[in-house]
């Protein structure tokens, strides 16, 4: 004898088809130029950033980056959704948002040119650094929450994860966390369809991963990741249910990467090109503008002048970071811990000696 | 204010129950560790009196553990987690090593990972299966992390404190051996020990006994017997396995000028070899004999049934001794 | 704009009730005697071994052992259904199905025991041995399914984790690769709603574990674990699906434990009392026992009889495990490696003379 | 069949390829090593030589990546896993350690566990952060896991091959920053080297250099910039740290009474402890001179902009040989 014990479902929103047009009537809350223009605005400068990001790695200025193109909605949508006071748990992709939550074009430059001080400054409050181990940050995001809960404070913690990251224990185990102890957490996926070289298809055969939530108890939805409205209306609900204590939600954003990797990779090596060039047609940032157009929010002079503004923001910021004096040899030892110990201070005195001597041209020279 | 004469095990719910009471961003977290006070009772009480905001139990999940620990220590919180034997703390590793360990370096400075990764640890209490095993050394070399391990009740509770007062991340482990040994008078007074000193636990002058955890009991024992035999011993407590104290190590051993290290961990690439490596960087003019390892053996611990013919015992301390006792050159 | 991208559910299956009454009609094929004698006295040793073995432990005879009391019909079913050449990969709770997978009586009190010799004999086949690391055994059977797909061989492999071994990376990381690889693979969830003192209602929220098999995109049911005749029907299929090719199946089998953890603990210091005389009505042995006699198909006599005749089996075999002498020293060095290695090997010579030594009473006699 | 000059990366794939083709039972398994051939491309067109059954891209997920090893290699297989960065291998250890490491002692033999995990290792290749760590004294304390570190195309070759062959469960790292540093000239002839045995590269009567990996590199430049001085040194690859063949090691410091080991990983509880450890028990009558290590730091790994600032070099080397020459009691 069968009886049907449980039934879930997945839901996905969209409201701009693929170049911009509504796919139906739009909601109030959507009319106006806010928060439209700014969201345009900030994508404009996460893609130029990443340009330059990418033109410094190829001219030995900086070292291997990873691209964002053709995540700006959804960087641009969850950072700006965020308040002050939520916490912020990245991945290693997340640059817009954090220049949203307030790191400098500078800061950011600096950590992706291999200097720890990247992730030092006031300004990134109590969000954590980047993290590359792909998928752990999903546990310190339930870490985070955890610390809120417990101290009775409503804000919300977001963090975000590949596709690929999505197989790993550390996420499964923290979505289930998350539930049992209802969380306030919003994972979202940035489901870019690949992981360096292997496609969604092959990391899990269920149709969505959003419907992972589902065997953890807790809310899943699929949302058009190039589209800034439907994310604006799902992050938003996602983030106002965690800070009201109604516990998580996993969100699956579907873009594409439409960079390689990182600059260590060449994609052509994997990916059909037809594919990519179909991706193109759908990308997020074309798409807001097209749909600001068609609503007279934006406009061919507004764009140049934009496009001129962040360029030179980004070129100020080169300079500070090229500025910026290297550390001194001290610095590998001072935060190991909160106090140096007596053989690592030994080493620092070493190392500082060592230091002396290379600048002077090294041992031959003594 | 307990000073009756408690165990191991009752020091460290003693310290648990301390740190709870004196500091709100204490938070204990870990499997069974609540209704049930841990499979030890390490935690015992501790659910009803401080509410299970404080003493949690947690999904079976080690990553998680790790994994929230140090999201929650980037907060300000100091998570106090308990691992429920260290023959499970491996699924910990990368949250220890990527994160727990570099959280403040990564930042400089700007967050930190003030947490605790309690586990029992080691051989002797017939217990199944990956239960009895004792991979310090796996910690111990990692930078960032401290490792700490007490082997008295007096000990548990100073290092314990310490422990979890320390803006650093500590793994702290637990001899389960000598949980329940014998009991010593403790006084809560809430006194920290330093975790940056080696305990001379006996000074001597012919040798120097260098051990940690439950193994100090055979060492302890073994200069006993020494000492009816008139050979003097020098005994010492590591108990911080890292950041190390060398300099108590090479003082002592300068002045007996020879030594047997004493650990239950299998013998290849132990802590025992960091020891004796620098010793003879820092000492080796004043050894008389070469320094001597009494350890498991590369082997796989055995299932309870065998597991004294891996465990080091005070005969083979003493045989150590003696040997290093009688060389000539 | 929101539409529903995927939809899924659970199925539970029940054919007895807890007194063993048919819910409705009986399908044919649960007609006759044959499986079910054979599954009730398979249950009946089980149960015979399990009160032993803790008496036992009890007696300083053996080791911490964890008792199947409550298991017995999922355990007898399981491996029942396996095909000699089906592989298992168990956990530390599978005795029954070990025993019906061709292991002796001896060789488990052995292994209890605390020696290593109780996972080494021939009749375990490819088997493998117990897994005490939480979860790690799902992914082993991801391993030895991969090695029978390669090799185009048609078995299915079972393994079975507990509750609370569902919240740990290793299993959701199991299901996921099961699917992707669509590998011949029955994961078995003993639901006993107890993960030692950390009840079901804590590990997870979803109101199944079944559904966790939603996320991974893989079949996922429910089923009575103490109605020998449902079990029948839900692993049957499953291991049928697992060898015809059409890939893995995850069953969360509804039980109790009405033991405590092991005998190393106390579940009266946890578990209401209520709670527990609630679950002895619904238990598996009675319940079939009941269905059986009122079919006919069982009475007091042959009760026992077989009750006898378990009995005298089971004293054999602790006879025979009491006679086997101890390993020599040189087993904890031999296996290590394929070939002793040289440190090793003088190890293991300075493990003789200390093992002489200790044998002749210690240092102080030499 | 190649005989030209190759790289190391060309001789891991060289002999993945040979392994492929006269074992059925080897099958490679990792992230990104089908279609890609893997971010170094060490596997290189293997998939489309051997098909997607033999080269196979797994999800993201390392625990997963050992478990699945774990259980394949019971039923016979040979499965060969990738780790994309030793960074990375942490997921790993709980199968490693409670698993891979003792399937044939858990079972007496009945079951054994004949895989082999790769991972590049080691820093200057300025890559981002988690990608540059030397971690190998983890797995080499653990017994039942064979740790093998390559120096060199021919070797590389050969303990790969051995490796791949070997009945035990082996971890094959491999120094990234050696990778593509040299080219030398490696017959494809299927011969494995042995893997308990150190390769002494160099003999010499003043000083013996013990290190492995990239190191190598840095040891043998020293030691010609020695000779030159009139220091004339033996240079010894370790290549495999567990099981470590001691004897080699022993009877050439006994020889030369002088000892430097040089290695990327901290000094603190490394593996360069053990080594000298066993020489001041084996060999200390002979010891003209303190033994030297020449490691990184016990500090974090610094991000790529900083990495020389940790890693040891030349002078280093010098430095401490010429110390040690010149040490007089
Ligand atoms: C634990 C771990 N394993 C492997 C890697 C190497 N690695 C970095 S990114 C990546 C792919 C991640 O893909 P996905 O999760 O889809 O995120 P995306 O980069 O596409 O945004 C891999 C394998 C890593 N950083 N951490
Ligand atoms: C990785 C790991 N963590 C912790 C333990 C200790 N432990 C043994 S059994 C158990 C509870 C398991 O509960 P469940 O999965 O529900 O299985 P059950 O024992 O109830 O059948 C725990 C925490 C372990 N064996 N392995
Ligand atoms: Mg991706
Ligand atoms: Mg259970």
């Amino acid at each position: 004898m069968h009886e049907i014990s449980y039934q879930g479902e997945i839901r996905l929103t969209r409201y701009l088809d693929d170049q911009g047009v509504p796919l139906g009537e739009m909601p109030k809350w959507a009319c106006g130029d806010s928060p439209w223009v700014t969201y345009y605005q900030q994508m404009v400068l996460a893609r130029q950033f990443d340009t330059k990001a990418i033109s410094l790695q190829r001219t030995g200025q900086m070292g291997t980056y990873a691209s964002l193109l053709g995540a700006e909605a959804i960087d641009v949508v969850c950072a700006s959704l965020m308040q002050p006071d939520d916490v912020l748990v990245p991945y290693y992709r997340n640059h817009a948002m954090q220049m949203i939550r307030g790191m400098s074009l500078t800061q950011l430059f600096l950590y992706w040119g291999g200097d720890e001080r990247g992730s030092a400054t006031p300004e990134m409050r109590r969000d954590l650094p980047n993290c590359v181990p792909i998928a752990t940050q999903c546990l310190h995001a339930c870490g985070v929450a955890t610390a809120l809960k417990l101290r009775g404070e409503h804000q919300a913690v977001l963090t975000m994860i590949g596709d690929g990251g999505t197989s790993k224990g550390d996420f499964l185990e923290a979505i289930n966390v998350a539930g049992a102890w209802q969380l306030p957490v919003v994972f979202i996926i940035n489901n870019n369809q690949w992981a360096i070289s292997v496609p969604r298809s092959k990391q899990c055969i269920a149709p969505t991963l959003a419907q992972k939530a589902l065997g953890a108890g807790i809310r899943g939805e699929q949302v058009d990741g190039n589209d800034a409205v439907a994310l604006h209306e799902v992050v938003g609900q996602a983030l106002e249910r965690a800070r009201a204590g109604k516990g998580p939600t996993l969100i699956e954003a579907l873009s594409y990467r439409l960079s390689d990797h990182t600059t260590a990779d060449d994609a052509t090596r994997y990916r059909p090109s037809d594919e990519l060039k179909a991706a193109w047609a759908r990308e997020p940032v074309a798409r807001l503008r097209n749909w600001l157009h068609s609503q007279g929010l934006w406009d061919e002079a507004r764009e140049q002048a934009w496009q001129a503004e962040t360029r030179q923001m980004i070129e100020d910021a080169v300079k500070a970071y090229q500025a910026i004096p290297p550390q001194t040899v001290d610095e590998l030892y001072d935060y190991v811990y909160a106090e140096c110990p007596a053989g690592l201070s030994e080493q620092r005195e070493q190392a500082r000696i060592r230091q002396q001597r290379r600048e002077q041209g090294g041992t031959d020279h003594e | 204010m307990s000073d009756h004469a408690i165990t191991l095990l009752d020091a460290v719910n003693l310290a648990l129950a301390r740190a709870l009471d004196e500091d709100p961003n204490v938070v204990l977290l870990g499997e069974d560790i609540g209704t049930n006070g841990g499979v030890f009772r390490a935690t015992d009480g501790l659910k009803a009196r401080f509410g299970e905001r404080r003493v949690i139990d947690t999904p079976l999940a080690e990553t998680m553990i790790a994994g929230l620990s140090v999201g929650m220590a980037t907060q300000g919180l100091r998570p106090v987690a308990e691992i429920q034997f260290m023959g499970f703390i491996f699924p910990t590793m990368e949250h220890m090593i990527a994160h727990a360990a570099r959280m403040r370096h990564r930042t400089r400075g700007r967050l930190s990972c003030p947490m605790v990764l309690r586990a029992p640890f080691g051989g002797g209490i017939h217990a199944p299966e990956h239960h009895s095993e004792s991979t310090e050394t796996l910690l111990a070399h990692i930078p960032g992390l401290r490792v700490v391990i007490p082997s008295s009740p007096a000990r548990a509770y100073g290092l314990l404190l310490a422990a979890i007062r320390c803006d650093d991340p500590v793994v702290f482990l637990e001899p389960k051996r000598i949980y329940r040994a014998s009991k010593t008078l403790v006084e809560d007074n809430g006194e920290a020990l330093p975790l940056d000193t080696c305990f001379t636990l006996r000074e001597g002058s012919d040798i120097t006994l260098i051990s940690w955890g439950a193994m100090i009991s055979e060492t302890l024992t073994a200069a006993d017997r020494l000492a009816d035999e008139g050979i003097s011993c020098e005994v010492i407590d590591v108990a911080t396995l890292n950041p190390i104290d060398h300099a108590t190590l090479v003082a002592s051993v300068s002045k007996t000028g020879r030594c047997v290290i004493i650990h239950e961990a299998p013998h290849h690439a132990g802590m025992g070899a960091e020891i004796e490596a620098t010793l003879s960087e820092q000492a080796l003019t004043y050894l008389q004999a070469p320094p001597r390892r009494v350890t498991g053996d590369d082997t796989i611990m055995p299932y309870y049934r065998y597991e004294q013919l891996y465990l080091p015992d005070v005969d083979d301390i003493l045989i150590a001794v003696r040997e290093t006792m009688e060389y000539s050159g």
